[in-house]
């Protein structure tokens, strides 16, 4: 007999780059499906298609043998799926109650009044019965991360749907709460309600998945009972084939220490961080979502403020008010979101290289800007990175990312730096360019700068970096010496269990 | 009670100010305290009290509307021409069609064409008052031949002026459609999180509509009124009307980004409105002081806003 | 002509399609529907504007222009005041313009402007600002233009003459009214007044009014801006009668005021012409209904028509180089006159 | 070599077409006198439009600047009439920019947004105007000042010409300063201005600083034009002056925006203006022409930015491929 859900060669390309190639596989009715993979392997991708929300440029979806075009939310709605999206997709301005029941509200059969009873009633019942102890009758708003995760559950779990798919549910749960969790899903399954269940927590894996998937930077590489699998195998198949001789690079990590951060604490969000960086040294951050990884980096560089802790630049203790501080004393930031944070979209690559520069102060008339010596900084950049574009008034935003990404290094490298903070720096960038990314960061290093740089693929971040930290929960779990570099040791850590 | 207060204290603080305000003209001119100023006071509140409703439904859409000054206009004229030939009723029925008809255009403006608010409103604003200017021609259109209108204005249910009863269903009206029902709880989605939304099924494009036929719709009630009260139309009136309503709609506490609007505030701020015009005009202060006064609450109440923001933003920084 | 306004869409319809082409790439559906429907805006503006040029060129050989700056068009007062330059100058043989000022001071000045820089025979203006208007004089003067005021006068000098009605006598008109009208009946003799600030004129005919029944043992209770709206005005009424219930006759600055006054009277429960008396200004049509059912005591009446016409025929006598006689020497002033009109003599004047 | 991409000079277009078809068409266009007084004209929006060009590039806006006009005329006029000329024209540029801070500082440090904040000043600056002389107008009569609006140089109106000066200073500060350069990239995206250690407050602040000046120079030539200054004047200044930036090009979503396009834009907008008057076109007629000409003017912006958009992504695409 053929299987419940029917996944067949499912193309999604964006911007012509491939984000799923050809995917296939079933799906067993009353099954909690795991489906695995790094970070860009193209899950969620695969996810949002179910839900709607993307639309795939190829392939089919069968569900109970009939064919299901799902063009829009509410198509797949109406094929029993509902999905816990990664990021969030609560209204903060309405009530917990409101947001669990905002597709389907409990509403009298004249005009449209919402029954607010009963639906309080409903959602109580629900959080009850999730254990979750949040008032139906509170403003999304006003709850905590892990609150709103099991509220995003709550609302899927509402529609008693035939299909729910989690999208990294425990990306911001503490232990009980995922344990909660499990005992929901073992019980959805019980009721016979097929599941899709996307985690880097292999634990989890191992408790809840009757089946898992694995997916590789797009394409699909295998399906297995959870049987016949073990961690070390899963991870085999995310990784795939080793990571390749450059592995070795020389390392020009010196013993001059750099920065130092002691117990940094933001309440709630990373508490009692510390860790050292030498110069000439790539200091890899490992760390699941939500781990508070970036917030920490964040605050070091002044974007906003700890509550406690002491950073130490060469030794001297320091405390930035602002990112303009920071730049003053040399430390320089790269954002993850390049779209958003990063580029100045209707300017031209000249002004967006210089955009820091412009304002150093050696300049005899500093407020003006000089066209020769931006002129200048642009070339220089180009022939340090070989940028690519058509001319230096073009806007921006008309580049590819890899190119954009080198606009953005060459932003803060214009000025000579002591520290680079960079997140994902190759996030979103062709294979050519991220190569290129990778010498630039050996280079840098080599001339004695120290960088930090938060990876989340893993096999970047072994094939950087000198030495790495792992965060969990905002805390540091561990670290790793390029000696100890591997996959599991890493996973194992940002799954939050210490040596 | 601890909680009642936190829970309105925009609120309360204004009703405070109100009370202020009113004791303090009140010991400068007695007349002030009689039954006859307060329903005058109510009466003129009902004026933009009956639009402010509609605004504040605008804003939570997270839209707002400056065309409603123009609508009363061309409403007033239109009304005062049909009203003396087809009667009333035609009247209305063509008063609530064109302001339909503008909602719904606004609506697509920026909807389709992706043009904000401000802009587009700004230029129905302009056409519409050049469309009101066309029909009247120069000339006030006079209404004395339909003594019935007069109710709208001044006629008395049960000894209570009409205006303020009008203005009573519709804030019924409003918190019902706004509190109890699932288009107000929509509303409410789009305005706070569009995309959310959106991946929860809801068609967001419909609910700016909505809220720009919402809006016009009740400037339609408040034009009606202005109307009756004087016995013809003209379509000079109405010029700074959007500008009063936005300004009483924000006093009130309603979120200028959208999600979160705020009825019982709009109307507290409508009333301390209308007591501050009246509390200087029977002290026969000149009108200048009025606008001054007004501008400078709306600052004030719009720092403390941003203070309280300013507050909360390390706070929504952590939430990532 | 039809040629010309062709040729004009066609060559607006180019400029759009340039900027099209311009700002977009090579074939774009929506592009084209975007050119069309601009084309045609523009063509529907300039169209309806070539055709106004279409009637100035067809009265042919007319001895020229007389042009009319106008105070706000969208009041009645003034559209009869321009129909009196209007008939006049045809009647004579010259061809009318006008341009309304909006009550905007800019407007007014570039309006002038532009009309002067039309070599005009003739300029006819109501300033909306007096005090704006000594440039246009000097405009008018280094071009030889002639300007004539109609219905307010300005302290600069550089005008032919000004036909107005005194706004103060006015006011002392409408006092003297009331207090005969009054006289019998003691009252409170509390007045109130609704007003226009800023205006002069609006001014100068309270003052008139004030000044006239503070002597006779009257008290101006209360003085309010119905800033020339109706509604306004409205509110305003309301408000006076709550501060002074006992308040016996108001003088409003002119008859859309007056008449929504009257109806505030009414709503707040008094009699409007019993209890309270109600003064207008200016004898707009509208106003006669009121006064014959009482609710308008009465109104000032001008004679914007003949201010207008007057205007003219002073530019004429000046083009026959006749003396001019003014009322006022120093600041050439012809005074029109300006009469109650009250229940008992509307009929006629209606 | 360099080619000029009309695609950014739409306004210079279509200001060329229009002015050849009127001169074709109009005698009385063509007069000297026409031309130099729509120069004129476009003066008085266009200086105004200038700030405004600063402001909606950050992509905000500024509804106080007629207000702000009429409340500068006022203090000008006063303190010409008692203390002297060069004393009252210091004196309103100082008012102005200490009228722009009130707008900035609370807009800026407050997070108070734009166009409410502005609303606010908008009612508050004008019932000043009214307050400080009770509502009365007041006269200007020193021929010096008078100058400032109606004199020229050589055959230029001396206001063109300040509009001219302005605007190139002002060009100079958008394309050659660090300042000008901070304020277009906060209209590009606040979160990378602060992440590359940009002060934004202060670049926002100094915006609306700039705005009043410009204010206050424009009501120099306004009070001079119409010798007078009274509390009731420029009424819908705010909306001209975002009409002529609108017409210019400049994106109401704030992040690029040409002075000189916005130049051209007020030459145009007095252009068209007084060709309606010019054809003694009605004044209801007048109004709805107006909408149309800025519906027009949104609907570029509408047209850019689809076109933009669609040939971005076809950019992305070849970008990719390669």
């Amino acid at each position: 007999m053929e299987s419940y859900i029917q996944i067949r060669n499912i193309v999604k390309q964006f911007y012509g780059v491939y984000a799923l190639k050809d995917i296939s596989f079933n799906i067993a009715k009353g099954s909690v499906h795991a489906i695995m993979g790094e970070n860009g392997a193209g899950k969620s991708t695969l996810m949002k298609i179910l839900g709607g929300v993307y639309q795939a440029d190829g392939g089919s979806i069968t569900i109970q043998g009939k064919e299901q075009r799902i063009n829009n939310v509410n198509d797949s709605a109406a094929c029993g799926i509902s999905v816990i999206y990664q990021e969030f997709n609560l209204i903060s301005e309405l009530t917990v109650a409101e947001n669990i029941y905002i597709s389907d509200i409990p509403r009298k059969t004249f005009l449209g009044f919402v029954e607010k009873k009963k639906r309080s009633a409903n959602a109580k019942e629900l959080l009850e019965f999730l254990e979750i102890d949040v008032d139906p009758d509170a403003y999304v708003k006003d709850l905590t991360v892990s609150e709103k995760q099991m509220v995003e559950i709550a609302k899927s779990l509402s529609r008693n749907a035939d299909i729910i798919i989690m999208d990294e549910p425990t990306a911001a749960l503490n232990e009980e709460e995922v344990k909660k969790l499990e005992d929901v899903v073992n019980m959805l399954r019980k009721e016979g309600k097929t599941i899709l269940y996307i985690s880097h927590r292999l634990k989890e894996v191992f408790d809840m998945a009757d089946t898992v998937t694995v997916l590789r930077n797009g394409e699909y590489v295998d399906t297995k009972p959870i049987g016949e699998l073990n961690e070390t195998a899963i991870i085999k198949l995310m990784v795939g084939h080793e990571i390749d001789s450059s592995i070795n690079r020389q390392s020009y990590a010196t013993e001059r220490v750099l920065l130092e951060v002691y117990n940094l604490h933001l309440e709630n969000v990373f508490a009692e961080v510390s860790f050292k960086l030498h110069a000439g040294e790539i200091l890899g951050v490992a760390g699941l979502m939500g781990c508070g990884r970036e917030e920490v980096l964040a605050a070091i560089y002044g974007l906003f403020q700890y509550d406690s802790g002491r950073v130490l630049l060469e030794g001297k203790e320091v405390s930035f008010k602002s990112p303009k501080d920071a730049i003053a004393h040399g430390i320089c930031f790269l954002t993850d979101d390049r779209k958003d944070e990063g580029i100045l979209p209707q300017m031209s690559v000249e002004e967006n290289t210089t955009l820091i520069s412009i304002r150093s102060a050696e300049k005899k008339l500093g407020f003006y800007v000089d066209p020769k010596s931006e002129a200048e900084q642009l070339k220089q950049m180009t022939d340090f990175m070989s940028i690519k574009y058509a001319n230096p008034k073009q806007k921006i935003s008309y580049l590819s990312g890899g190119n954009q990404q080198k606009v953005l290094l060459g932003r803060n490298l214009l000025l000579d730096n002591k520290v680079f903070i960079m997140l994902e720096p190759t996030r979103g960038i062709d294979v050519g360019a991220k190569e290129e990314i990778y010498s630039l960061l050996s280079q840098l290093a080599k001339e004695g700068m120290g960088i930090i740089a938060v990876f989340s693929d893993m096999n970047e971040l072994i094939k950087v970096c000198d030495r790495a930290i792992v965060f969990c929960d905002g805390k540091v779990t561990g670290g790793l010496t390029r000696e100890e570099f591997n996959k599991e040791k890493i996973l194992t850590f940002a799954a939050g269990r210490k040596r | 009670m601890k909680k009642f207060i936190l829970k309105h204290s925009d609120n309360l603080s204004l009703g405070a100010v109100i009370i202020m305000l009113f004791i303090g003209f009140s010991i400068m001119q007695p007349n002030m305290m009689t039954a006859f100023n307060i329903k005058n006071i109510l009466v003129q509140v009902s004026l933009t009290a009956i639009a402010a409703a509609g605004m504040t439904f605008a804003y939570t859409a997270g839209v707002f509307d400056m065309s409603i000054g123009s609508i009363l206009a061309l409403v007033s004229v239109v009304v005062a021409k049909t009203a003396t030939t087809y009667g009333f009723f035609i009247a209305l029925a063509a008063a609530v069609v064109i302001a339909v008809m503008v909602g719904v255009v606004n609506g697509l403006i920026v909807t389709k064409l992706g043009i904000q608010a401000f802009a587009a409103t700004l230029v129905t604003m302009i056409l519409i008052r050049g469309i009101a200017v066309l029909i009247a021609n120069g000339a006030d259109i006079p209404l004395y031949s339909m003594e019935g209108i007069k109710f709208i204005s001044s006629g008395t249910i049960a000894g209570i002026p009409f205006p303020i009863i009008l203005t009573v269903l519709v804030y019924i009206f409003s918190y019902i459609l706004y509190y109890t029902t699932v288009f107000g709880m929509k509303l409410r989605s789009v305005g706070s999180n569009a995309d959310a939304s959106k991946i929860s099924g809801i068609k967001t494009n419909r609910m700016v509509i909505a809220a720009f036929v919402l809006t016009a719709v009740t400037a339609v009630l408040s034009s009606l009124i202005k109307t009756a009260q004087v016995m013809f139309g003209k379509s000079t009136i109405g010029e700074d009307f959007a500008l009063d309503v936005m300004t009483t709609v924000i006093l009130g506490g309603t979120l200028v980004t959208g999600g979160k609007g705020n009825l019982t505030g709009t109307l507290i701020a409508s009333i301390l409105i209308a007591v501050i015009k009246n509390g200087l005009n029977i002290n026969n202060v000149n009108s200048y002081y009025q606008q001054l006064i007004i501008g400078i609450i709306l600052i004030f109440a719009l720092i403390v806003n941003g203070i309280k923001t300013m507050k909360n933003e390390r706070q929504i920084r952590r939430e990532g | 002509m039809r040629k010309m306004k062709k040729a004009l869409a066609a060559v607006l319809a180019v400029v759009f399609a340039l900027q099209m082409v311009a700002c977009g790439s090579a074939n774009e559906p929506a592009k084209e529907e975007n050119k069309d429907t601009n084309a045609q805006e523009t063509q529907t503006q300039e169209t309806d504007a070539a055709e106004t040029n279409d009637t100035d060129k067809a009265s042919g050989e007319s001895k020229g222009v007389i042009a009319y700056s106008c105070y706000n068009m969208s009041w009645e007062y003034y559209v009869t005041l321009a129909k009196g330059i209007r008939d006049a100058a045809e009647a004579a043989g010259y061809e009318y313009v006008e341009h309304d000022q909006r009550s905007d001071q800019s407007i007014m000045v570039q309006g002038c402007t532009d009309l002067i820089n039309q070599n005009i025979a003739c300029l006819v203006l109501t300033p909306c600002k007096p005090e704006a208007a000594a440039n246009v004089y000097e405009m008018a003067a280094a071009k030889g233009i002639p300007v004539v005021l109609a219905d307010i006068s300005t302290e600069a000098q550089g005008y032919l003459a000004c036909f107005k009605s005194d706004n103060y006598d006015g006011g002392v008109i409408a006092g003297q009214y009331a207090l005969e009208v009054l006289a019998d009946k003691g009252g409170s003799h509390k007045a109130a007044m609704i007003t226009v600030d800023p205006s002069n004129t609006n001014i100068s005919r309270s003052n008139g009014f004030k000044e006239t029944i503070e002597p006779a043992g009257w008290q101006v209770v209360s003085e309010l801006s119905g800033k020339s709206e109706p509604d306004v005005a409205y509110s305003c009424m309301q408000d006076i009668i709550t501060a002074n219930p006992d308040v016996e006759v108001v003088f409003c600055s002119n008859d859309p005021m007056a008449i929504s006054a009257s109806q505030a009277v009414a709503d707040a429960g008094l009699v409007p012409g019993k209890d309270v008396y109600i003064l207008g200004y200016d004898a707009q049509t509208n106003v006669f209904e009121p006064i014959k059912n009482g609710t308008v005591l009465g109104t000032v009446a001008q004679d914007p028509y003949g201010m207008g016409s007057g205007a003219v025929e002073v530019f004429l006598k000046n083009l026959d180089g006749e003396m001019l006689s003014y009322d006022e020497e120093g600041t050439k002033i012809i005074y029109t006159d300006q009469w109650i009109i009250d229940a008992a003599n509307a009929a006629e004047y209606e | 070599m360099k080619k000029i991409n009309w695609g950014k000079h739409v306004v210079v277009v279509i200001l060329v077409g229009f002015w050849l078809v009127m001169f074709v068409m109009n005698k009385n266009f063509r007069l000297g006198d026409n031309l130099a007084s729509i120069l004129r004209e476009a003066a008085t929006a266009g200086i105004a439009a200038l700030g405004m060009t600063l402001i909606i590039i950050m992509g905000d806006f500024d509804l106080s600047i007629g207000s702000m006009v009429a409340l500068l005329g006022i203090i000008m006029a006063g303190v010409m009439n008692t203390v002297g000329l060069i004393p009252s024209l210091i004196v309103v540029c100082v008012a102005g920019m200490v009228c722009g801070l009130v707008n900035g500082v609370i807009i800026a440090y407050f997070k108070v947004p734009a166009f409410i904040t502005t609303l606010g000043t908008y009612y508050s600056f004008r019932a000043i105007a009214y307050i400080l002389n009770n509502a009365n107008t007041i006269m200007c009569t020193n021929p010096t000042f008078l100058k400032i609006g109606n004199g020229n140089i050589g055959v230029i109106p001396i206001p063109f010409v300040i509009l001219l000066v302005l605007g190139i200073v002002l060009a100079m500060v958008l394309n050659r300063t660090v300042y000008g350069r901070n304020v277009r990239a906060l209209g590009n995206s606040e979160k990378a201005c602060r992440i590359s250690g940009i002060n934004t407050k202060r670049v926002k602040m100094l915006a609306f600083l700039l705005m009043g000046f410009c204010a206050a120079v424009s009501t120099m030539i306004i009070t001079a034009r119409q010798a007078c200054a009274s509390p009731d004047v420029a009424i819908n200044f705010h909306f001209e002056a975002i009409t002529v930036v609108v017409l210019g090009g400049t994106k109401l979503i704030g992040g690029e925006g040409s002075i000189f396009n916005t130049i051209i834009a007020a030459v145009l907008y007095a252009s068209v203006s007084n060709c309606l008057n010019l054809y003694h076109v009605d004044a209801k007629w007048q109004r709805i022409c107006m909408g149309l000409i800025l519906l027009v003017a949104f609907s570029f912006d509408f047209i850019q930015r689809l076109v933009v958009t669609v040939r971005e992504n076809s950019q992305k695409k070849t970008v990719q491929k390669v």
